[in-house]
């Protein structure tokens, strides 16, 4: 397969992630874990290659894939017109809802009425495009945790995020009856999650959806999500 | 590649006057004052209490200055919050970014700035004491009069040099949410995929802004009569 | 001014044995010796830059210290007003200019008004031929002017004594001898200066009594002349002259 | 809380024996050479196209002094892949991040340090060379045998404060994807959700390690009989 | 050495005006004059440290300089390897023990080997008496001995003339006199020496020859003994000794 070309290193699939944003990616016990962590073990495997991780701050890691740094990212990304632009995006292995998390006595339920208020969210996510789209102020956060942390301290008024990733917050975190959360699938649409990858990479970005395409078939995908996710949402809603 | 400049510019300065300027200035005039505070009490020969108090400064100036600074903006920021003390802070100390920020800048600065001033005082020649006393002037009168002016002249060249310093690490606010320049341009980036151009003009920015400073800095070396160190090669 | 029986060392170092000596006021007393050989500390005794471990120190009689006692900060004030010092680097108040150089101590110890501090300021400066100088800043002056105004600032306080440590020994012969006709003045004036020096030509011409220390210990105390004389000097003495003024090497 | 140390200490130690400390070591060493070189170009007298050699180190120098390390690392390792340079680069360069680390903060340090020795070169008296020159040596000769070795005895304290200054600026590699020690903790803490405690174990091995360092940097000093000003208050 | 029609200017200070005179070998030719004068500077370009705009250097047979022609390597190197330059504050190498101190032109210039550089380095160090600090660091030293090691590294190099600036100003007159026992060692076995000093006893005592320099002309240029001698003076001159014995000062 010529795809071999496109990579960055030989032999390897270079993928970018966090390592920071459970239950996407993180570590315990200093080990790297996660679904997508899983899931770019399975693809590189697939492929007949072996996965290399690169964890990388938010703020960097799309800039990362145009600059080479790893072949595909896998982190919870969304397929956005203007990303389409200037990167490639795998078919969609996930559909993620967003949630929106404030604290209790705020009582945000409604998208609409964030406006004016000051979410914690990553620069450049789709969550701060979400509320920014919404006239959120965003208070530029880098992690999931910290983000969480902020909103639960008073010092952002909530944060708009996946609602995945709320729920494994919430497993680790005895006590979360200070928050609310709201699933936003009927206010704003799940978004499709793919790996991202870089504009010219044509060849890798066939061969990564027929991996998935065989993932999805073989049951893999369902399982890793209802094991991380505790549901299967690698399905398109109706 | 001009249009992009021309569009991210003003929302970079912008940052600049609102964050990364008004941090730099109002930390380092705190930081200065806490320095010469701690320079004063870490020099003073002491009995009873007083030790106390100066171990608690030194241990302070250690502390900043053996651990980074972004470490630093971390724990006030992110970790404060988690530290409850009962009847103090019940809930832990949650400070607003801008405020952790100048909290954080500031103790740090003081930290350092402390022992610039502290080796200014020390750097007096022993005679200006021995004048002054011979003359009659309590230690008290002489630190006053005598050292500490001549101190602070010996400490601009370093103590500028610090302020520079600080200018350019206001980029590690955005770890806290601040959004300085540096954090603009990364969203910009983050929008319009073009990286290298983004920091480039960031990384300008601030050397036009660092040069400046240098300007004045010598201009202000000139004014005091400081000549940096001199020789033939 | 008496010294009584005064020991000092630093560390284990003893510097001053038993030291016994009284400087008359109105005169001249010049301190001589061998380098290291203790004059520095037994002027520095004297106006408590400092401390000997023991020995009494009658100052007037107003004031009578026990060195083996702690001192209180009032007799020390007591005894700085009425000392004034000169060393042998000037120690201006670098950021102070020459004016503000003299009238400091005039004005914050002894509480004078700026105007007051400053007529006699500029009497002083006129006195030792640096009128022009009031607004200058000391690194403009040469080391002669520098010294000048050094003594200048001592005598603002008006003090019984003035001490000097070694006050020409940075400075070129000329510009010595110009700090040395200052001080032939105040000589002339009755001002009572106790002075340590190298040059045994000035020693010899202004001294009224001359005290020489060797190793600590006084072996000379006696008028200027006789401890020029050729007779009846001791065969120490006489080597540190020969040697001051080179008759040996040839 | 001891249990969530003693899990996390091995990584964090781990870390730092990995990255942290590699990178410093690696690029103060290459850091310095390239300050010394830099320091003696820019010194040198010159005539024709040696200037413009000298002009590109000044221009290195104030570059890299000018403009935030953070920046410097983001440009050098995010950035330079978009630098297209036909014929030289034609695919943008492209650094692994431990080297892309190394050759950022051995420029930054080279760059500082740079002005250090070229200051301590300036600090051997003048005399040194006059009395060199009336012996016969040659400028190279002086340069080599002289005042050298004297400006690297003087920059020995600001040197190690350099170093020191390193060790900690390498908690900035975290933002190019290397795993470094505060990365480490913060990675821990996005698990443990105990940030308080994972960044303030964090500060303490630092601290730890810097104050190894400045006591090292001590003994150096004893052992080349440099005395830091002294003074009496 | 010869130096003729030598004009020198620092900026638009003219330093050196017309400068002609003539150092004899095997003799000690002493430079004396007001601070500022321009000793030093003659000195200087005696050894090239200074380079006058115009006028002619004779030095030897083998090398005559046309100042206002560029110097060549060569020259230079000659001229350096043939005069001994010791300064007021003895400017050894701070990071070299005494004895590499001495060898390192030796053996770095004149390519000597290290046993030879080094045996001639003891007998050098042998004569100035300091034998036994040949492992010592300068600043381990007292400023008499530093400045005897200055000397024994000049001495090294074996040159046909050593010129001295101010050789002991910077020291107390006991060490002094340790320094200018030396010189007058030196005199005697007439080794060329040039001396700037203000210390017209010493000067007295061991100049063959005195040039008496003002405001950077020669006033006098002849025999020691005519210099001090009472009849027969320039009234310049007159006041400057007795400023410098302060036999005016009373
Ligand atoms: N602060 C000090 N600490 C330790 N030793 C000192 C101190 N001051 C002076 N000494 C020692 O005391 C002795 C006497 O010193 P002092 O300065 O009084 O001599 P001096 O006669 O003034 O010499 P000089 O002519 O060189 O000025 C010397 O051995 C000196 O080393
Ligand atoms: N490097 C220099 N740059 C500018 N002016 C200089 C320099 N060196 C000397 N001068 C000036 O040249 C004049 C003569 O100086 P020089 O040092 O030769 O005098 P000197 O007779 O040696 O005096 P002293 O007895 O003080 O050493 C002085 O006016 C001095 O200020
Ligand atoms: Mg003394
Ligand atoms: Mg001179």
């Amino acid at each position: 397969a010529n795809y071999q070309s496109d990579l960055v290193s030989q032999k390897q699939l270079t993928i970018g992630l966090e390592g920071t944003y459970k239950p996407y990616s993180y570590r315990q016990d200093g080990k790297l874990t996660g679904f997508e962590v899983k899931l770019g073990q399975a693809l590189a495997k697939k492929l007949g290659l072996k996965a290399k991780f690169v964890p990388t701050k938010w703020d960097s890691l799309v800039a990362g894939v145009g600059a080479d740094k790893y072949d595909l990212v896998l982190n919870n990304i969304t397929q956005t017109p203007e990303r389409k632009k200037n990167y490639r995006f795998s078919t969609p292995y996930i559909y993620s809802r967003y949630a929106l998390i404030s604290p209790k006595k705020a009582k945000l339920t409604k998208v609409q009425a964030i406006k004016g208020k000051t979410l914690a969210e990553g620069t450049g996510t789709n969550n701060a495009q979400v509320a920014k789209k919404y006239g959120a102020k965003i208070s530029a956060s880098g992690e999931f945790a910290n983000s969480l942390a902020l909103v639960r301290q008073g010092r952002a008024d909530g944060t708009i995020n996946s609602l995945e990733a709320y729920y494994a917050y919430a497993k680790s975190n005895k006590k979360v009856s200070d928050l609310n959360v709201t699933d936003l699938s009927k206010q704003v649409k799940p978004v499709k999650v793919s790996a991202l990858l870089k504009k010219d990479n044509r060849q890798l970005q066939k061969a990564v959806d027929q991996a998935l395409k065989q993932l999805a078939k073989d049951g893999t995908l369902s399982k890793l999500s209802k094991q991380y996710f505790g549901a299967d949402i690698t399905k398109a809603p109706k | 590649m001009w249009s992009i400049i021309e569009k991210s510019l003003p929302q970079l300065l912008l940052a600049a006057v609102q964050y990364t300027i008004p941090l730099a200035v109002i930390s380092f005039t705190l930081g200065l004052l806490l320095a010469l505070i701690t320079a004063i009490i870490r020099l003073k020969q002491t009995r009873g209490a007083f030790k106390i108090l100066r171990a608690f400064f030194s241990f302070y100036v250690w502390l900043f200055r053996s651990t980074p600074l972004l470490v630093q903006l971390f724990i006030v920021y992110f970790g404060l919050p988690y530290l409850k003390i009962k009847g103090l802070f019940p809930d832990g100390i949650k400070l607003d970014p801008f405020l952790a920020g100048v909290l954080t800048f500031s103790l740090n600065t003081g930290a350092y700035a402390s022992e610039t001033i502290r080796a200014a005082i020390l750097a007096v020649p022993t005679g200006q004491w021995e004048a002054a006393a011979a003359l009659g002037f309590t230690n008290k009168q002489t630190l006053q009069r005598i050292i500490i002016p001549q101190a602070l002249k010996i400490s601009i060249p370093p103590l500028a040099n610090s302020f520079i310093g600080l200018v350019k690490d206001t980029s590690l606010a955005a770890s806290i949410t601040i959004i300085e320049m540096f954090e603009v341009s990364q969203q910009i980036a983050a929008e319009n995929y073009q990286p290298l151009l983004m920091y480039s003009l960031v990384a300008l920015i601030y050397a036009v802004i660092c040069s400046g400073l240098s300007w004045l800095q010598g201009q202000l070396e000139a004014k005091f009569h400081l000549t940096t160190t001199g020789g033939e090669s | 001014m008496k010294l009584k029986h005064v020991n000092k060392s630093f560390g284990s170092n003893q510097v001053l044995t038993d030291i016994n000596l009284e400087i008359p006021a109105g005169q001249v007393t010049v301190l001589v010796g061998p380098s290291g050989s203790g004059k520095s500390t037994i002027l520095r005794s004297l106006n408590l830059l400092e401390q000997p471990e023991s020995g009494h120190y009658e100052f007037d009689e107003h004031l009578q210290i026990d060195f083996s006692q702690p001192l209180s900060k009032k007799d020390l004030l007591y005894l700085r007003q009425n000392t004034g010092m000169v060393f042998q680097d000037y120690n201006l108040f670098s950021h102070l200019n020459i004016l503000d150089n003299i009238t400091a101590a005039p004005r914050h110890v002894l509480k004078q008004s700026k105007a007051a501090a400053e007529a006699t300021a500029k009497k002083l400066l006129a006195k030792v031929n640096l009128a022009d100088k009031a607004q200058s800043l000391p690194d403009q002056l040469s080391g002669g002017q520098a010294q000048r105004v050094a003594i200048a600032r001592a005598l603002a306080m008006n003090p019984k004594f003035i001490l000097l440590d070694e006050p020409t020994s940075a400075l070129d012969p000329e510009l010595e001898a110009e700090v040395l006709k200052v001080l032939l003045q105040l000589a002339k004036e009755k001002q009572s200066l106790v002075i340590v020096t190298h040059n045994l030509a000035f020693a010899q011409a202004v001294a009224d009594k001359i005290i020489f220390v060797e190793a600590g210990q006084i072996l000379y105390d006696g008028p200027g002349t006789a401890f020029f004389s050729e007779e009846n000097q001791h065969p120490r003495i006489k080597r540190f002259i020969s040697s001051m003024t080179f008759t040996n090497l040839l």
